[in-house]
């Protein structure tokens, strides 16, 4: 019985357990150098990552508020990777920041908010998990404490997802005014099509889109991802999506089941509407930073197009995909977050003649960015085919090839920054950079990850056989 | 009560919600913002009262919800003023106006 | 017309009617007295629903814990009296169409849908049993909620204490001059 | 044919004399590259000359009648079953004759520029190049397969690019060896589209089959073949006029002929091979390769060959009396030559004596070979001489060099028909023939023999007459013993060569013609040719003022004849105004402007676009969250008042 | 024979010289690769002989089957047909010569012979490829190396060119991805799966509707790869900018993959609709060619005379899989042999003549035979070549289109083919124009006279891939019996597509 607590909430449990460590080292008197606690805390985290692979326990608790299954201990283990690389690249900022030990209390509680939430089987636990998962990494957002932009993005970011999560609320609300129910499997068979239900879904679609970043909920995306700490924004760009993404997969193929033909077509508009807004804006960037949130944003409608597959091939296309956008994007903000935090340089023209003075950088970066355009042979090719194949499955090819078209200005403005670095003259590059050991390691396993995943084909396979639609 | 029906209080919950979507959209004080986005989870949390009692009074689903809400809406409050406090030292302006530094 | 439903009316209508001058007024301090009365019409609402827990938890948290932080806030970031500039004229026009919309859409949808009880049960609401069930991880017990919630609290005053704790070097010294 | 492999060698000797003198030659054979091209050829000729004695008086024979006979054949390009380019070796009467005619020439010229271009840096290089013309020329006429004709046509071709442009670093030289590579190219699509549809037809490329599928009368090759037509001209004309394009591209028949007076900025002894004897016979040479197609089932075709033939003659004609180049003299008059043999062969029939044009036309090349060689590299010798190609430079040379002058006056006597020189024969059988076909074509033949006679006595004189003999500056000799024993052993044959019993030997269907020209009608022409020569010999004997005269009296006709008709200026009109000016330029402008202008649009849109909505990210929170309630209106609207 | 060598061998040279110390080895490895390459390549030629005159009649030789990503079919399937094999000794070719003149590449060296080899892996693959998935992903990986070519080492506008290029190819890949997508789903294998397999799709009939949707798709975005109009206009500014090998690899390798995949793919797997586009297909290739042609004349660089003369060329090439007759099928592969050796030896000319002037302007260069008389006659190889001078494989090639396309009796069929033959004549006019004013005629720089003719490695450059236009040339059975049971198979599928 015990047992069962301990092995299906292992992931959270672990997670509660550094935390409290932490917490413990906070409160303590012993004053601990930063780098100290930086290796024990990655050791820790690394730890956790490999503690999520042993004694898995697929299960449901407390009435089915709470279940966790092997897809479920995937992702979350593909969280608690992009947690542990995000805390590698995230070294030299944190190096010398004094809040070291809250940076890493906050952003281990919305890593568990985040789990909470793919686990609930409730929308109360969804809420809670979501919330969990916001409010600390809005307080996140501000902590280049100093910084004008930093602050003003926590504004943005903690307002916005208040807005967007009342209007959420009020969608659960009514849900439950309707259904008189919050677990999803009860929802599940209670929700047809009528105005009321598809008034619901479309808010709670709203609160979804805003986390997703998809258009036009997106807009927060960008400024907070350019006020916020580089690590911060790996994070928010990376592993909330992820998360919100997993999540929405569950909540779209079971509790929406029903109302399939109007969210095909929502997502369908949605998806045209990210990529095309998402690439138009990125062209213009000129904030590393700001140009990787408007990527991100296009990424994000090509998953939607994978997901509408509504397949166990969409599914597993999706996660794989994510996985591949996890150490594609991770490994250009392990780049971007380094220069950042050695030089604060951050925009796309101080990188020209980048390579001159930092090749490996350069390549970390260029390769990371091919992958999310999805170039061979980088795995970032496999992920974005296989979704948009999983996308084609349906026969609409308006949006393949709206989909496909729109890859060409992606590629342009991925392009734009390789040409940058490799290309451009520059009389004040950017000067060498001694990479530490940890941001090392973290490209270099983002580095195996972009090369390595797309080859690998048993990964996809794993994914799938563990996909139950 | 039973007099009044459940629309009614859906009704004062929605005017209510929207009364706090109009200050959150005009007010130009960000700590204004605040309280229309509290205004906001109160109506919210109205819903939920009101359907758990009129339409599924066996259990406390909706009681329980809303005091989570309250709960959430206070630990937001909490940080969203925080935040407005950092901004006020970095911008000496809590208008926000003023915090659209980054734009396009 | 009874009693209650007198009552009712008038709860309703302080409640909207403060609300509205919460997000109107244009004195910020008088906003979050109107909003306070606003919560507190939200308790009497919940009185007279027969829900005396709810409406102490929600005079005590949002009376006693969030409109006590508001208003302090208000004093740390305003000087009092001023009065707050005027919202923009289009962002009101946008916003007034968005309000008018969304509220009309959503009466006129509820005014259409008939919500149908699901059992005659009569409504009873025990504190004892919400405690238990609260801390109860059977029986639809909301054990796993709570924790959670207790994490994010956590989380939160973490948050607070690192964003506004005074930094010791020269901001203290501006933040100072502000306060008096 | 009991050994073919000593045909093949004919070809190929030359063949590894260019690829060991272009490849080695500048390092190793620097001297001795004219040696040792002139040894390979001697044997190509040794070679050429057994085979012609082995076919003619051995075992060309069957029944009477001269065969065709394939020695080699193998597939080198299936295009599709039965349709292949097969490398092969076809010996008839025309070939044989022609694999003397061009091993001799080529010989000649080979050895005649040991000397001419001795001392030159690229002396290897040249030889190189001359082996590798003779090579193709001797495969062009071995050639037993419609598109292997075409394929050493190419080579031939090139070539000549290369000879003609062998002084490369004088742009006139460059131009002159680019125009005449570029016309007979235009030409040669004619050809290359005539063998499309021919083979199309007859399904066939080999010469053998073909012509016997195209001359079957009701074969079904030929049914189809006539029936189908084109603008209201069978595909059997267009084939055969296609092809006869290509021909007359490289045969520099009017209008096609521009390239050949420029051509002349080549080394002299190359326009000996290439524009007198060679090249620009390969296209009476294909007419006759496929005489019997013209002749039996498309007599249409042969009348364009015929009028053709006759107005480039005359054209030509006129024109070489005007100009003062020599070397364009005898260009104009190889152009006119060349007329001739076309026209014969288009008054000519296939059968029996009916076929005299076909052999007269043979004939002639086969004389006009050795004079006009002859003339060309007397002219080489003069220019050897004195340095320039103007008769103004020229005149008195007679007793400078007489053997030049002996020989380039037997040249002339031959060319102008007078008797027993080897012209005479040759002209006589056209004129018979064109006498008993086309009465207009005889009137034509006949001025034009008068007037050859006058402008070649035109040349004679300027150059070795006009001027006292001692106006000579330098006193180089007459050149090397290599460049004079070509010029004997030529002015011999332009002596000897009518005598050969071609009549016997070369006919269109393989039977000996044994029909004899009346005396009565050679004193037409004769005389005609011997009042041209004493008109020339009155006007320009002597320096005088006459000459001068008669052009200013003949005015407008005169300038336009020294002027080639303006032709040239036609041509450059339609290349530079309306090939470059109106499509070339066109086009790429088009394609900078229009095409990759619509690319880079696309991308500036799109950049617009960006630019466009950049206000929607205002960077105001409150904007972003009126955005967000859009979004959830536009949702609303659209799926639950419009959703179906 | 183990076709997984073809990629393996390019794979560790890239990584041996990410290992090597300086351009000495690193230049030693990528030669030793290209020749081991190119030994391997013979060999598998051999080997296919063998075993064809064994008697082996299957379509596709040296067959392997690796399952790949399993729940969706997709499968690592390589295996040769002649076709293939001629195309993969064009590439091996092409990259020995592409090495040795890049043999004194001082700048980035290691990351430039990196992804030469790269590109070459992508060739590779692309070629071995029987599944439209794996065949795509090779299409892709050579995009990169290119962009970063031309980006780094090129000369002129190069940032410009080589996004444009990259952008325009990557609208093309789109394209097919949206064709792949096409045929995939209209799949139906045995058990009901969809499948990538080339030779299981092609056994298979796609609904000609369907076809007739996706083949514009496929059709196109591999013909962008091969300069299909009007969607060349990467071609002149791409082949421009890019530095020589990089060209010689672009014209030569590159360029053949879309040709190659509008054959495989296209054609191959939508006979119908070829049927059915037949026209547009047709219409488009004559506009290149003419167009192309009058273009090239216009042009005063030497590298746009040759990149214009690319897309005039590649016209050849896809009016051949136009008019869907085997010989001009047949042509059309012969075409793209041709044209990659010829265009890459002339690129290489063109390269090495850049070397020396620094300039490539053809108003500046003059008398260059005199002065370099090795580069001059490789310059005047490559264009006799280039205007199909028989003897060089241009003229094969180009012959058997003309052969193939004739057999198609449609009137406007024929009026295309003669104007395709027409511009022989401007291709005439264009080459002597450029070979006229800069290999021969006056030296225009006095300076000139001082320069070198070619170094060793250029000469060998040079010699391989003469070698190969003389083979081709002189011996077109050879090639034409390699493809010919190839493009058989092709005409039989589209035969069959008529009667259906």
């Amino acid at each position: 019985m015990l047992n069962e607590y301990l092995q299906v909430l292992k992931s959270e449990w672990l997670l509660i357990a550094i935390i409290f460590i932490l917490l413990f080292i906070k409160v303590g008197s012993k004053e601990w150098k930063n780098e100290t606690l930086l290796y024990s805390i990655n050791f820790l985290l690394l730890l956790n990552l490999i503690a999520g692979y042993f004694y898995n326990l697929p299960g449901s608790l407390f009435n089915g508020m709470y279940f966790s299954n092997d897809l479920i201990f995937l992702q979350k283990n593909i969280l608690n990777l992009g947690m542990y690389l995000v805390s590698l690249i995230a070294y030299p900022w944190l190096k010398e920041h004094k809040h070291l030990l809250e940076f890493y209390i906050l952003i281990l509680s919305t890593l568990l908010g985040m789990f909470f939430m793919i686990s609930s089987g409730n929308m109360l636990i969804f809420y809670l998990g979501l919330e969990l998962s916001t409010i600390p990494l809005a307080a996140l957002a501000n902590f280049d404490l100093e910084k004008r932009k930093s602050s003003e993005a926590a504004f943005k970011m903690i307002i916005s997802s208040a807005f967007s999560s009342a209007l959420m609320l009020l969608g659960i609300s009514f849900l439950y005014g309707v259904t008189g129910t919050l677990f999803f499997s009860e929802l599940a068979t209670l929700i047809h099509g009528g105005p009321m239900e598809i008034f619901v879904f479309i808010l709670i679609l709203g609160g979804f889109s805003f986390k997703m970043s998809v258009v036009p909920f997106h807009l927060w995306t960008a400024d907070v991802y350019e006020g916020a700490p580089v690590a911060v924004t790996a994070y928010l760009s990376v592993i909330s999506k992820s998360a919100i993404l997993f999540i929405f997969m569950t909540v779209m193929f079971t509790v929406f089941r029903n109302l399939e033909p109007q969210w095909y077509f929502m997502i369908f508009l949605l998806s045209v509407l990210t990529i095309l807004i998402g690439n138009l804006f990125a062209i213009r960037q000129n904030n590393m930073k700001r140009f990787l949130a408007f990527s991100s944003i296009a990424q994000v409608g090509f998953v939607l197009l994978g997901l509408s597959g509504v397949s166990k091939i969409g599914m597993t296309s999706v996660i794989y995909f994510l996985l591949i956008y996890l150490f594609s994007n991770l490994a250009a903000f392990g780049v971007v977050a380094l220069v950042s935090a050695t030089t604060g340089k951050e925009n796309i023209d101080d990188f020209k003649g980048f390579y001159k003075t930092n090749p490996f950088l350069s390549w970390v970066l260029a390769i990371a960015l091919f992958s999310l355009a999805g170039v061979p042979p980088t795995a970032g090719f496999f992920g974005k085919f296989f979704l948009i194949m999983s996308g084609a499955e349906r026969g609409n090819y308006v949006w393949i090839i709206f989909a496909a078209l729109n890859m060409i200005i992606s590629f342009y403005y991925y392009l734009r920054v390789v040409k940058a670095i490799f290309m451009d003259q520059n009389e004040t590059p950017i000067k060498t950079i001694m990479v530490p050991a940890l941001p090392k390691l973290a490209m270099a396993i983002c580095l195996l990850g972009i090369i390595c995943t797309g080859f690998l084909s048993w990964i996809y396979d794993a994914i799938f056989n563990l996909c139950n639609f | 009560m039973s007099e009044i029906p459940l629309t009614h209080i859906l009704f004062l919950s929605t005017g209510l919600f929207f009364i706090g979507v109009y200050g959150l959209f005009t007010r130009r004080n960000m700590i204004t913002m605040l309280m229309s986005v509290e205004l906001m989870l109160n109506s919210v949390n109205i819903n939920f009262v009101a359907f758990n009692k009129y339409l599924y009074p066996e259990k406390l689903d909706g009681i329980f919800f809303t005091i989570f809400v309250i709960t959430i809406a206070a630990a937001e409050a909490a940080v969203a003023i925080a935040i407005i406090i950092n901004l006020y030292r970095s911008h000496h302006s809590i208008d926000v106006e003023d915090a659209s530094e980054m734009k396009y | 017309m009874s009693a209650a439903s007198i009552i009712f009316y008038i709860v309703a209508a302080f409640i909207l009617g403060t609300g509205i001058l919460a997000v109107t007024t244009r004195k910020i301090f008088r906003a979050s007295i109107w909003l306070l009365f606003s919560l507190i019409g939200i308790a009497a609402l919940y009185f007279w629903m027969q829900l005396e827990f709810l409406a102490a938890v929600q005079i005590i948290v949002y009376v006693g814990g969030i409109v006590v932080l508001i208003i302090f806030s208000i004093f740390l970031t305003i000087k009092s009296g001023d009065e707050m500039p005027k919202p923009i004229l289009t962002r009101s026009i946008f916003a007034a169409l968005a309000v008018l919309f969304g509220s009309g859409f959503l009466l006129r949808l509820i005014s259409l849908y008939t919500f149908k009880p699901t059992s005659t049960t009569v409504f009873n609401l025990n504190v004892n049993q919400i405690g238990i069930q609260m801390l109860d991880t059977k029986n639809y017990g909301y054990l796993l909620p709570f924790e959670l919630i207790s994490m994010l609290l956590l989380a939160a005053m973490i948050g607070c204490i690192v964003i506004a704790m005074k930094s010791k070097d020269k901001d203290a010294t501006t933040f100072q001059n502000t306060i008096q | 044919m009991s050994h073919p492999i000593y045909i093949v060698l004919i070809p190929l000797i030359p063949l590894v004399c260019f690829l060991v003198l272009g490849i080695f030659g500048r390092k190793y054979f620097t001297n001795s590259a004219g040696i040792f091209g002139t040894l390979g050829l001697l044997t190509s000729t040794l070679f050429s000359l057994s085979t012609a004695y082995e076919y003619f008086f051995v075992s060309g024979k069957l029944n009477g009648v001269f065969q065709k006979i394939e020695v080699l054949k193998f597939t080198w390009l299936e295009f599709s079953p039965g349709v292949s380019i097969d490398l092969g070796i076809l010996i008839d009467p025309i070939t044989v004759m022609m694999l003397v005619v061009v091993s001799f020439v080529s010989l000649m010229v080979h050895l005649f520029s040991l000397g001419y271009m001795k001392g030159e840096t690229r002396f290897a290089t040249y030889y190189a190049f001359l082996g590798l013309f003779t090579f193709s020329m001797l495969g062009l006429v071995l050639s037993s397969n419609i598109f292997q004709i075409y394929l050493f046509w190419e080579l031939v071709g090139v070539s000549s690019f290369l000879l003609i442009g062998f002084y490369f670093e004088k742009p006139s030289a460059v131009a002159a060896s680019k125009k005449a590579f570029i016309v007979t190219r235009f030409a040669d699509l004619g050809f290359l589209i005539g063998i499309l549809v021919l083979s199309f037809y007859s399904h066939t490329l080999d010469f053998g089959v073909l012509i016997e599928r195209l001359t079957t009368a009701g074969s079904p090759y030929l049914n189809t073949i006539n029936a189908a037509s084109f603008l209201g001209v069978s595909a059997l004309t267009w084939g055969l006029l296609l092809v006869f394009m290509g021909g007359a591209g490289k045969s520099a028949m009017f209008p096609l002929h521009i390239w050949l007076p420029d051509a002349m900025e080549g080394p002299t002894p190359v326009s000996a091979l290439i524009h007198a004897a060679t090249m620009v016979v390969a296209g009476v040479f294909l007419v006759a390769r496929l005489f019997p197609v013209f002749a039996l089932s498309d007599p249409a075709a042969l009348q364009v060959v015929m009028y053709t033939g006759a107005f480039s003659a005359f054209f030509a004609a006129v024109i070489a009396c005007t100009q003062t180049d020599i070397k364009r003299v005898l260009a104009y008059s190889t152009m006119s030559q060349i007329g001739y043999m076309m026209f014969a062969l288009g008054v000519s029939k296939y059968n029996g004596e009916e076929g005299l044009g076909y052999m007269g036309s043979m004939f002639h090349l086969f004389t006009h070979a050795f004079f006009k060689s002859l003339l060309f590299l007397g002219a080489g010798a003069v220019i050897h001489m004195v340095h320039s190609n103007e008769m103004k430079d020229m005149g008195g040379l007679r007793k400078l060099m007489p053997i030049t002058h002996i020989s380039f006056l037997i040249a002339c006597l031959a060319i102008a028909g007078i008797p027993p020189f080897s012209g005479f024969f040759s002209k006589e059988e056209i004129l018979m023939a064109s006498f008993e076909s086309n009465k207009l074509i005889y009137a034509v033949a006949l001025l034009t023999s008068g007037l050859t006679a006058f402008y070649m006595f035109r040349l004679y004189y300027s150059i070795f007459w006009s001027k006292p003999t001692d106006s000579h500056h330098g006193h180089h000799g007459e050149g090397t013993l290599t460049m004079k024993i070509p010029l004997v052993l030529l002015a011999v044959l332009a002596i000897v060569a009518g005598f050969v019993p071609i009549s016997s030997w070369i006919t269109a269907d393989g039977n000996a013609i044994h029909s004899s020209i009346p005396i009565t009608f050679s004193i037409l022409p004769v005389s005609l040719a011997v009042i041209g020569i004493l008109l020339a010999t009155r006007l320009f004997k002597t320096e005088n003022e006459l000459p001068q005269r008669i052009a200013i009296q003949m005015g407008g006709l005169y300038k336009a004849a020294s002027r080639k008709f303006y032709i040239d200026e036609v041509y450059l009109f339609i290349t530079k105004k309306v090939l470059f000016n109106l499509i070339g330029k066109p086009a790429a402008w088009f394609d900078k402007n229009i095409v990759d202008g619509f690319m880079n649009l696309l991308a500036k849109l799109t950049a617009g676009l960006s630019e466009l909505i950049k206000g929607y990210q205002s960077g105001k929170v409150q904007d972003y969250a009126l955005y967000f309630f859009g979004g959830i209106t536009g949702l609303i609207i659209a799926f639950i008042y419009l959703w179906k | 024979m183990n076709l997984t060598l073809f990629l393996l061998f390019p794979l560790f040279t890239a990584l041996a010289i990410l290992f090597a110390q300086n351009l000495k080895q690193i230049r030693s490895i990528a030669l030793a690769g290209s020749l081991l390459q190119l030994g391997l390549a013979v060999k598998l030629l051999l080997a296919y002989n063998a075993e064809r005159s064994a008697g082996n009649k299957s379509q596709m030789l040296f067959e392997y089957i690796q399952d790949w990503f399993a729940p969706i079919h997709l499968q690592y399937h390589i295996g040769v047909d002649g076709i293939s094999i001629a195309m993969i000794l064009l590439t091996s070719f092409i990259v020995v010569a592409g090495i040795l003149v890049s043999w004194t590449m001082e700048t980035l060296s290691k990351e430039f012979f990196f992804l030469l080899i790269l590109l070459s892996l992508g060739a590779y693959g692309f070629f071995i490829s029987l599944d439209i998935f794996t065949m795509f992903f090779f299409l892709e990986v050579a995009v990169i190396p290119k962009f970063l070519l031309i980006g780094i080492w090129g000369s002129g506008k190069k940032e410009y060119s080589a996004m444009k290029l990259a952008l325009m190819l990557m609208g093309g890949s789109a394209l097919i991805m949206v064709g792949i997508f096409g045929i995939y789903f209209s799949s139906h294998t045995a058990t009901g799966a969809h499948t990538f397999d080339l030779l299981l799709l092609s056994k298979m009939n796609i609904p000609i509707e369907i076809q007739k949707m996706f083949f514009p798709f496929a059709f196109i975005g591999f013909g962008i790869f091969t300069a299909i109009f009007p969607f060349h206009t990467w071609v002149p500014d791409g082949h421009a900018s890019a530095p020589t090998a990089a060209s010689m690899f672009l014209a030569g390798i590159s360029m053949k993959l879309g040709g190659y995949g509008c054959l495989r793919v296209a054609t191959f797997l939508m006979p119908d609709a070829a049927h059915a586009y037949s026209w547009l297909i047709i219409l488009l290739a004559t506009i290149a060619i003419i167009y192309g042609a009058f273009a090239t004349m216009m042009q005063t660089d030497l590298k746009y005379i040759n990149a214009y003369s690319s897309v005039s060329h590649c016209g050849f090439v896809l009016l051949g899989i136009g008019m869907l007759t085997q010989t001009s099928i047949t042509g059309a592969v012969m075409q793209m042999v041709s044209h990659g050796l010829m265009t890459a030896l002339f690129f290489a000319a063109i390269g090495m003549i850049y070397s020396r002037t620094h300039t490539r302007m053809v108003a500046q260069l003059g008398g260059l035979l005199k002065i370099m008389p090795f580069i001059s006659t490789v310059f005047v190889i490559a264009g006799l070549s280039s205007l199909g001078l028989p003897g060089f494989s241009g003229f094969v090639s180009e012959m058997t289109v003309f052969m193939g396309s004739w057999q198609n009796t449609d009137n406007m069929y024929r009026l295309a083919t003669i104007l395709a033959c027409a511009s022989i004549v401007v291709t005439a006019v264009y080459i002597l124009r450029a070979a006229g004013k800069t290999i021969m005629g006056p030296i225009t720089n006095s300076h000139y006279e001082q320069l070198t003719d070619a170094s060793w490695n250029e000469k060998f450059a040079a010699i391989v891939l003469i070698s190969g236009i003389l083979i081709v040339g002189m011996a077109p059975f050879l090639l034409i019996n390699l493809i010919q049971p190839g493009t058989e198979i092709i005409i039989n599928k589209l035969g069959v597509a008529i009667n259906h």
